[in-house]
């Protein structure tokens, strides 16, 4: 685990918040007629499996319920980002950073005005 | 030298100076008939039904660590064949049969114990779930019998039937099954495959798979270029990062199991019982250890370790069944890298590569398999064709469908 | 009886008297005493009996590492085996026993053990009890649990209470010696955060053992200072009592609490332990050393003991093992304890230094004995006579009652480990150092392989800065108080007594000797995983705490590597064992799972209904009168609801309320059938594939207006479903405009079900509920009672004319209450779980007992409902061969040819003829009733072909009850197949 | 005829006043208190839509519409932020069924609002040992320096969703589904036992 997951809405949480499904590498073929069986193959069933780096889906069921992609080491267990899944672009080109839950919650006190950053950007998009 | 109480007497006289190793440490040879990778139970018992059954005895088991270092080492020892598909049924029950006479077979004592596992059930639903899969079984003819409550309660007073929120109703019960000692089964496959012939070579990694004209000629390792004419892949944990050395995608993710051992105590429990309502299963050792586990932690892993939040809650399915383990104090905690297959089942199969050959995607059942999974798997590569007891664990069923989903979750790894 | 209390000294209050009794005997100690002090001023120097041998044992430590001296705590429920005497405080009415021992400690059968124990050597059990094959489970194996264990383990309920708990901090500081002390205060001052936590009942770690000043004042007078310093600060807190358990990921560190496991009885309203789980932002492990046993004959002894234990039990506790005592030791602890044991009185004949080169060291006058070793011990269960040393010039005998050995130092490293770091071997300071892999885990003090006190308080000053600055903290240089600076390093370790005449242990509780190493080795269990787990080293209670570091330094010898090559083997969880109870929480009973409750629970319970679990939720099942049983209750709901009209509870179902002007496309997407064109006020019954193409879920949704739908998923899968609608929208579909909200408990909502359902409702519904005006699968937002605002459904899962009426569920039982009283005239009786279970059943209507998980639309008759017109979760692997061979069994009816045969889901299906075999195999039963229409038990079946089989005869074979019966394979709809019920 | 049916709260007959648990010198260590009738509500924004959402809950209600995990009291309404874009609105003691009406109404498309005044159950918890008590379900970090008033959080408690509030200093408003609510209630009490608590 990961033991805790800094939720980009909720803050620093336990991982038994969270409901893990798996794989967030592939892409769901676009739309039927699209995607050939081989590659719904893939996206079902084929894993990257990967010794290191690693991209998940978490959903956040015992806070904000948001899907989330979890990027982190399956080796050493550090967690790099935590990027909602509605505007996560692949993984982060960010340098591995070090973030294993020492930083403190990206929570800052409650913004009073207008509403959470991260997701208005989303409106336009 | 063959185990005995008379060589163990010889042995003692002459103050236990004399005992050989229990297997050779060679160095590789340039090339051998078969490689298999992964010295775990699975890669040993299929070194050993290789020299055994098929005669193939240049053959060699490439182990990264000690041996028995991965989950063989470190599994909750529970065999059982009550599956309920017809794909795996058969194999499972195959393989009780094998442990049944394996200590006989390869002169080493694995305290195989059948002293029954129960599953139990706590709703109608659950309890028609357990009856369709007994029945599957009884069709087999393996054995299995439905406990009601007071049978159950004969045979554990101490569970806790009337639970607050999950009242035990019955259980299902195979009396074959039971524990054996996990170390002593890879120790046993290994001495006995030494025995005949086989090269078990351990602190020797597979780095890479060398193909030619499409089929495979041999592996990089840690300690050089090994050639061969076919591979057998049983890398349990690591299977993606085998395969994919041969080009191979698998089904497959990688996941961490944690198991726990208590203190010694006194017989406290005779038989193996899982819980119905979560993950929990416990069982005691010989040495008097009460050892349990549960559900995988959940995300994806290669580290062998999981998290408290799973402990805790391994822990409290624990206690919502037998309640007087409060007292119990848990010893140790560790973790293994299982292959979850995403219907749950394994892969026993060639593979298109020519002389390739898969084993894995056990899951947290693989255990039990050790001896039929050896036995298939040695069937499969020396005939180049799977064995009908293996004929369903296809590695193409994910594509064309014909997936074996025991618990139904679906393409989940982790669900299963 | 050697062992004795001094008449002075220690920190024991000896003004209190405090009542315990051991095996049954009434023995007296004091305030501050452990059960092992205690014990030990009582002249108990005999503690417990090994695993193996039933060697007669004491203590050998005076800490959490203690192998031997473990013991039975309490009685009834309450009792707990293993419990170390050294860390059991005692407290009025204690009950200890030993263990492992038959009949009694003193005497005790086991040891016949010990003979044969030429015979019981490393993996002995491996090579032997094969033959006869049978003998394993009949003879052997009964007789080799019956031997191996330690204590017992009730089987009485627990009657104490644990609980668990989060905690922050920026630095937590473990361990309370000098180190974690000036650890704490400098960490403190900056304004961090702090968490100190100490195993021990009083903190002050070595302080409170040791004779050494700080500051000029007695080292515990300088603790109790400080930690009174600490306690002032509101950015501390000091947890003594509390075994900081293991390190997880993210800077998570579990932390185990006694808090009433010194009392008699506890207090039932606070937990007996406490499990912390301490979120740090930097760890100071201030954890101090263990000290090293030697391995030489006889050194498992009642009265042997480290060095540091003797000094423990002397200083602190002002008791010792013997009147007299020697020393054998490779290291300066030994001298400090030759100097300690003179000053409290007693003899001291000799400290035997392995060292030929040993350095000059201040003795107070005992004679040293350079470069020699002691080979066995003369002593028995009552205590030592002598030694036998040698000195390289044969043997040689020195009385003594107590021996204290000092092989040497290890950090206790465990804490930096349990993330898969391995620690190191160095060859200058001897030990295996603390691995520094992560930065959040910092090293002090004697854990960091700084062995003096002076430079323990500086090391402890400087990292609890460093972890405050680690934390985000500014911080100042913290003044470190004066101390002795003169404690020396071990010279090289001996690994184990060659010479030794008697058992030299390397693990005591699992009788593991120098001997079994080498043997291991030359069997090729030579990697030291391998040799563990042949030999068992380590792996008792104590997790090799004493044993390990030997057991390395002896298999270097016998492999010929060195100590770095050989390593240490696998450090894991927990740092000393935690209880189930602790793991557990307040997590049990009834907390074990939430409990959900329908709003019309209490409506139910009041007429009389029977509930049952499924899932989180209470559901009434049947409501029985007088006499009757669940079978007559239920045929008797279902009857009159056929008859007339009843009311059922389905509060239960998932429901979602959707919105957006995307919602009609968002809809679409995750049902496999059209749902586009829905048209406003009108229900549609929805299939949902997993992506993987069999089906999930199913449920009806109604489209309320143009942008709004109320969903219903079942009850068992509404949790996942709204999951997946989630993921549907947020991963796969961010663009839609859509909304969504769970009101699963927003809402009551019941059933209606009968020929009367229609003027039981017009009685309290504002509309017209008139064929024409809301027909079949007709939704709308309706009012209730006059003005409550409420849903109202024309679905049917029981085949009848029949509603869902939905309303908040503050008003549920007023209104389910009105409309039984509306009812009455019709004859209107609530029905439960069980008559709808049946129901849908004659109806052939399908539940997860049929969707199972491994079931495909077409599996189940629905293979109309995938569309073929537009993309939908599931829709390509749904096309997948498995998925579509015609070889897949089929959804039947079965009915017995002799209808009051009952028959059980789980039942498979047969031939007739046939024998039962997996190649004859033709299905099996998924859900079973009686079905009070058709006055026969009816079924549900998986049945190969079977669409094309109605009409047959099949087997119905339950081979784990016995039953088998003939049956007839129909049409799953058993009743009113025309539907002319529910459009009626 | 609505007005003549009482609205029954999952807590009907569970609340009995009084002093529970260990009864220490200084007094229990908190209180809990049901709030009901409590109206309830979820807001979600349309997409697109939240800025003109935040400035006509301005207008309308008085309330700077809170970020997530922010709360924002006015004129008896509290909003809370529980997820992007969504906020839980709370209005204590109201009669049914008009809070979330007057909310669709002055919203219209900008956003979806939900009832919930029946399908949550609030609670009040305060007192000394208050963050002691949710500390024992929560991982969240509670201490005063770090969970403020103006602020809250989803979290978990028992396994038991819970939205957390901070309402002063030592007080907390907590909203659970109601069919979990009779559990949550036996769970938080007891592990309040241990300092003792009253239910007012
Ligand atoms: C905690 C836990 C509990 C379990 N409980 C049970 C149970 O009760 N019952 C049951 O039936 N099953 C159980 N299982 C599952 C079972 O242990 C496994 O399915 C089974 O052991 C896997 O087969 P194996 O023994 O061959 O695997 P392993 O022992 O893991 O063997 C694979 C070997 O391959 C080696 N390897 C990997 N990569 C390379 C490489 N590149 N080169 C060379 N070697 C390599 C590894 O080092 C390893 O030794 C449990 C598993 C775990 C982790
Ligand atoms: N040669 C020698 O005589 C010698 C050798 C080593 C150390 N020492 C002396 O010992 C002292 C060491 O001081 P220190 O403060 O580093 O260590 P310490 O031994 O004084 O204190 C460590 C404390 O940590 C506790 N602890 C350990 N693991 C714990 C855990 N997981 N959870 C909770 N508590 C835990 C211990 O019970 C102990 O109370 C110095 O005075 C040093 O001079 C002397
Ligand atoms: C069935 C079983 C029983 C075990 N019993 C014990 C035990 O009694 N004592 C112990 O220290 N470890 C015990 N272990 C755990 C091992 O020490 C070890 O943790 C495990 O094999 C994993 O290896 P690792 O911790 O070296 O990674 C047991 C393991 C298994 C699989
Ligand atoms: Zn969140």
């Amino acid at each position: 685990m990961a033991y805790l997951i800094n939720c980009p809405y909720c803050g620093q949480r336990t991982t038994d918040e969270f409901y893990i499904k798996g794989d967030a590498s592939k892409q769901r073929p676009a739309a039927i007629g699209d995607g050939t069986m081989d590659e719904w193959h893939d996206y079902v069933h084929i894993r990257d499996n990967v010794r290191g780096r690693t991209a998940e889906h978490w959903h956040h069921t015992g806070g904000c319920r948001q899907w989330l992609v979890v990027e982190r080491d399956t080796v050493s267990h550090e967690i790099y980002a935590v990027t909602p899944a509605s505007t996560w672009k692949g993984p982060s080109a960010l340098p591995a950073r070090k973030t294993t839950g020492r930083k403190t919650s990206a929570r800052k006190t409650p913004a009073r005005k207008g509403t959470s950053r991260k997701t208005s950007g989303r409106a336009k998009t | 030298m063959k185990y005995s109480i008379f060589s163990l007497a010889r042995n003692a006289w002459s103050g236990h100076k004399n005992w050989q190793p229990a297997w050779r440490s060679p160095d590789p040879k340039p090339e051998y008939d078969v490689i298999i990778v992964g010295g775990g139970g699975h890669g040993l018992a299929t070194a050993y039904y290789l020299a055994k059954v098929h005669g193939i005895t240049n053959v060699a088991v490439l182990e990264k660590g000690y041996l028995g270092s991965g989950n063989i080492g470190r599994n909750t020892t529970i065999i059982r064949s009550n599956y309920l598909l017809p794909g795996n049924n058969p194999f499972y029950e195959k393989s009780l049969q094998l442990w049944e006479g394996l200590e006989q077979d390869f002169n080493f004592n694995a305290m195989v114990s059948q002293r029954g596992v129960v599953n139990l059930f706590h709703s109608d639903g659950q309890r028609d779930a357990y009856v369709r899969r007994g029945n599957a079984m009884r069709i087999h003819g393996v054995d299995a019998e439905i406990l009601d409550q007071h049978a159950l309660h004969d045979m554990m007073p101490f569970l806790n039937f009337e639970n607050g929120r999950f009242p035990i109703m019955g259980g299902l019960c195979q009396r074959r099954g039971g524990t054996v000692r996990h170390d002593a089964v890879a120790w046993g496959f290994a001495r006995g495959a030494d025995m005949r012939g086989v090269d078990v070579i351990q602190h020797c990694e597979v780095t890479g798979i060398k193909r030619e004209k499409g089929k495979v000629v041999g592996v990089e390792t840690s300690k050089g270029f090994i050639g061969c004419k076919k591979i057998g892949l049983a890398a349990a944990g690591n299977s993606t990062t085998v395969a994919r050395m041969a080009g191979l995608e698998l089904p497959i993710e990688s996941h961490v199991l944690q198991a726990f051992v208590t203190e010694g105590i006194k017989p406290w429990l005779d038989n193996v019982v899982t819980y119905g309502v979560g993950h929990f299963y416990i069982s005691q050792s010989d040495k008097g250890g009460l050892v349990f586990g549960g559900d995988i932690d959940g995300y994806n892993s290669y580290a062998q370790r999981g998290n408290l939040p799973t402990v805790e809650h391994v822990v409290e399915c624990g206690l919502a069944m037998i309640p007087s383990l409060s007292r119990a104090r848990v010893l140790r905690s560790w973790g293994g890298i299982m292959d979850m297959s995403m219907d749950g089942s394994p892969i026993i199969d060639k593979t298109h590569i020519d002389n390739l050959y898969l084993n894995a995607g056990w899951c947290y059942g693989g255990f039990k398999a050790t001896p039929a999974s050896g036995w298939c798997f040695a069937h499969t590569i020396a005939n180049d064709a799977p064995h009908e007891l293996n004929s369903a664990m296809r590695l193409d069923r994910f594509r064309t469908g014909y997936v074996m989903d025991e618990t139904a979750h679906g393409a989940q790894a982790n669900l299963h | 009886m050697t062992s004795f209390r001094f008449d002075t000294g220690g920190l024991i209050d000896r003004s209190s008297q405090i009542d315990f009794s051991f095996d049954g005997k009434m023995l007296q100690g004091h305030g501050g005493d452990t059960l092992a002090s205690a014990l030990l001023a009582n002249g108990q120097l005999l503690m417990g009996r090994s695993f193996k041998y039933h060697r007669p044992r004491s203590v050998i430590t005076a800490g959490a590492a203690e192998p031997n001296a473990l013991m039975e705590i309490g009685e009834g429920g309450r009792l707990e085996p293993n419990t170390r005497a050294t860390m059991q405080e005692i407290y009025d009415g204690l009950v200890a026993k030993s263990q492992n021992r038959w009949p009694t400690l003193d005497r005790d059968f086991g040891a016949i053990n010990s003979i044969a124990s030429s015979f019981f050597v490393a993996g002995f059990y491996y090579k032997t009890f094969m033959w006869p094959k049978k003998f394993w489970e009949a003879i052997y194996e009964p007789i080799i649990r019956r031997a191996a264990g330690l204590g017992h383990l009730s089987h009485e309920d627990d009657p104490d209470r644990y609980e668990k708990a989060y905690a922050h901090c920026d630095v937590l500081v473990v361990g309370s010696g000098p180190t974690g002390l000036m650890a704490a205060l400098s960490a403190a001052r900056s304004g961090a955060s702090v968490i100190l936590a100490d195993e021990h009942a009083a903190c002050g770690g070595s302080l409170l053992r040791e004779r050494e000043e700080i500051a000029g004042q007695p080292g515990h007078e300088w603790a109790a200072e400080t930690l009174a310093e600490l306690a002032a600060m509101t950015n501390v807190t000091i947890m003594a009592r509390t075994t900081v358990i293991g390190a997880y990921d993210q800077g998570v560190f579990g932390a185990l609490e006694r808090v009433q496991k010194h009392v008699a009885v506890p207090d039932h309203d606070v937990p007996v332990e406490k499990l912390w789980r301490i979120m740090a932002k930097a760890c100071v492990m201030a954890t101090g050393a263990e000290e090293r046993p030697i391995v030489f004959g006889g050194n498992d002894r009642p009265g042997v003991m480290t060095a540091s234990a003797m000094r423990a039990y002397a200083n602190q506790y002002a008791v010792a093992a013997g009147r007299s005592a020697c020393v054998f030791t490779a290291s300066d602890s030994g001298y400090r304890t030759a100097r300690d044991m003179k000053a409290h009185g007693l003899h001291v004949e000799a400290i035997i230094d392995t060292r030929s080169d040993a350095p000059a060291i201040e003795t107070d006058g005992v004679p040293v004995i350079t470069g020699a070793v002691v080979t066995n011990v003369d002593g028995g269960k009552h205590g030592m006579k002598a030694i036998e040393i040698d000195r390289g010039s044969g043997h040689e005998t020195i009385p003594c009652q107590s021996l204290a050995m000092s092989g040497g130092w290890s950090p206790v490293v465990h804490l930096a480990c349990h993330q898969g770091a391995r620690p190191s071997w160095d060859e200058d300071e001897f030990c295996f150092m603390p691995p520094q892999n992560n930065p959040a885990i910092i090293a002090a003090g004697s854990a960091n392989a700084i062995w003096s006190l002076g430079k323990c308080l500086a090391d402890g000053a400087a990292r609890g800065e460093q972890a405050a600055k680690l934390a985000g903290f500014k911080t100042r240089k913290t003044a470190v108080p004066k101390a002795k600076d003169d404690t020396s390093h071990t010279s090289a370790p001996m690994w184990w007594v060659k010479q030794s005449t008697g058992k030299p242990f390397v693990d005591y509780q699992n009788d593991v000797t120098a001997r079994d190493l080498p043997l291991a080795a030359r069997e090729g269990y030579d990697h030291i995983e391998l040799a563990k787990r042949y030999t068992t080293s380590g792996m008792a209670t104590d997790q090799g705490k004493l044993g390990n570091v030997n057991a390395i330094g002896i298999l270097a010898d016998a492999t010929g590597k060195d100590m770095h090559e050989i390593g240490t083997t696998t450090f894991r969880p927990f740092y000393t064992p935690v209880s189930f109870g602790a793991l557990g929480g307040q997590h049990v009973d009834e907390h074990f799972a939430p409990v959900r409750m329908s709003p019309l629970h209490n409506w139910a319970a009041d007429l009389g209904a029977e509930f049952v679990e499924t899932g989180l939720w209470y559901r009434s099942s049947w409501f029985p009168r007088e006499g009757d049983d669940w079978l007559a209750a239920m045929t008797r709901e279902v009857l009159n609801t056929r008859a007339h009209v009843g009311i059922c509870d389905v509060s239960t179902l998932g429901k979602i309320d959707i919105k957006g002007s995307d919602a009609t496309e968002f809809i679409n997407r995750l049902y496999s059938n059209a749902f586009a064109k829905l048209p406003v006020g009108k229900a549609r019954y929805g299939l949902m594939l997993r992506e993987d193409g069999f089906v999930g879920d199913d449920g009806t949704t109604s489209r309320l207006s143009e942008n709004h739908y109320f969903m219903t998923t079942t009850t068992g899968h509404a949790a996942e479903t709204m999951r997946d609608i989630e993921f549907a929208h947020q991963a796969l579909w961010p663009d839609l405009d859509v909304q969504y909200a769970s009101v699963t408990d927003q809402w009551a909502q019941m059933a209606i079900a009968g020929p009367k359902a229609r003027d039981v409702l017009s009685k309290i519904v504002d509309t017209d509920l008139t064929n024409d005006a809301f027909g079949f699968l007709a939704a709308r937002q309706v009012k209730v009672l006059g003005s409550i605002p409420a849903m109202l459904f024309r679905i049917s899962f029981s085949g009848e004319l029949a509603y869902e009426l939905a309303v908040p569920a503050g008003y549920g039982e007023a209104v389910a209450n009105a409309i039984i009283h509306a009812g009455e005239p019709y004859g209107i009786g609530p029905y439960g779980l069980e008559a709808l279970s049946a129901m849908r059943i004659e109806k052939g209507f399908v539940t997860h007992n049929e969707i199972n998980g491994r079931v495909t639309a077409g599996d189940v008759g629905m293979g109309r409902m995938l569309s073929k017109k537009k993309d939908y979760i599931g829709r390509m692997m749904s096309e997948r061969d498995g998925l579509n061979d015609p070889e897949r069994e089929q959804l039947v009816g079965v009915k017995p040819v002799n209808p009051a045969n009952r028959f059980r889901a789980g039942s498979h299906l047969l031939n007739p003829g046939d024998k039962a075999s997996l190649k004859t195999d033709q299905g099996y039963v998924s859900s079973v009733a009686y079905s009070p229409m058709l006055d026969s038990w009816v079924g549900l079946a998986m049945l190969k072909h079977g669409r094309d089989r109605h009409g047959q005869k099949v087997m119905l074979w339950d081979g784990l009850r016995n039953v088998h019966m003939e049956a007839e394979v129909c049409d799953p709809v058993f009743f009113d197949p025309a539907q002319e019920k529910a459009h009626g | 005829m609505a007005e003549m049916l009482t609205q029954i709260s999952a807590l009907d007959d569970m609340i009995v006043p009084g002093r529970y648990g260990r009864s220490l010198p200084q007094g229990p260590g908190a209180a809990l208190t049901l709030v009901h009738p409590c109206e309830v509500a979820v807001v979600i924004a349309a997409k697109g839509k939240a800025r003109a959402l935040s400035a006509a809950i301005k207008r309308d209600f008085g309330v700077d519409l809170p970020g997530m995990g922010g709360s924002a009291t006015a004129r008896s309404i509290s909003l809370h932020g529980t997820a992007p874009e969504q906020w839980l609105a709370v209005a204590p003691g109201a009669a049914a069924g008009s809070l979330a009406a007057k909310l669709e109404k002055k919203l219209g498309t900008m956003a979806m609002v939900t009832d919930q005044s029946h399908g949550r159950t609030v609670l009040r918890l305060e007192g000394p040992r208050a963050r002691d008590v949710l500390a024992k379900g929560t991982a969240v970090d509670l201490r005063p320096t770090a969970f403020k008033p103006g602020m809250c959080a989803a979290t978990q408690i028992g396994h038991v969703g819970v939205l957390i509030a901070c309402t002063g200093p030592d007080s907390f408003e907590l909203s659970v589904l109601r069919s979990f609510a009779e559990g949550f209630w036996q769970g938080v009490c007891e592990l309040a036992l241990e300092w003792g608590y009253e239910v007012r």
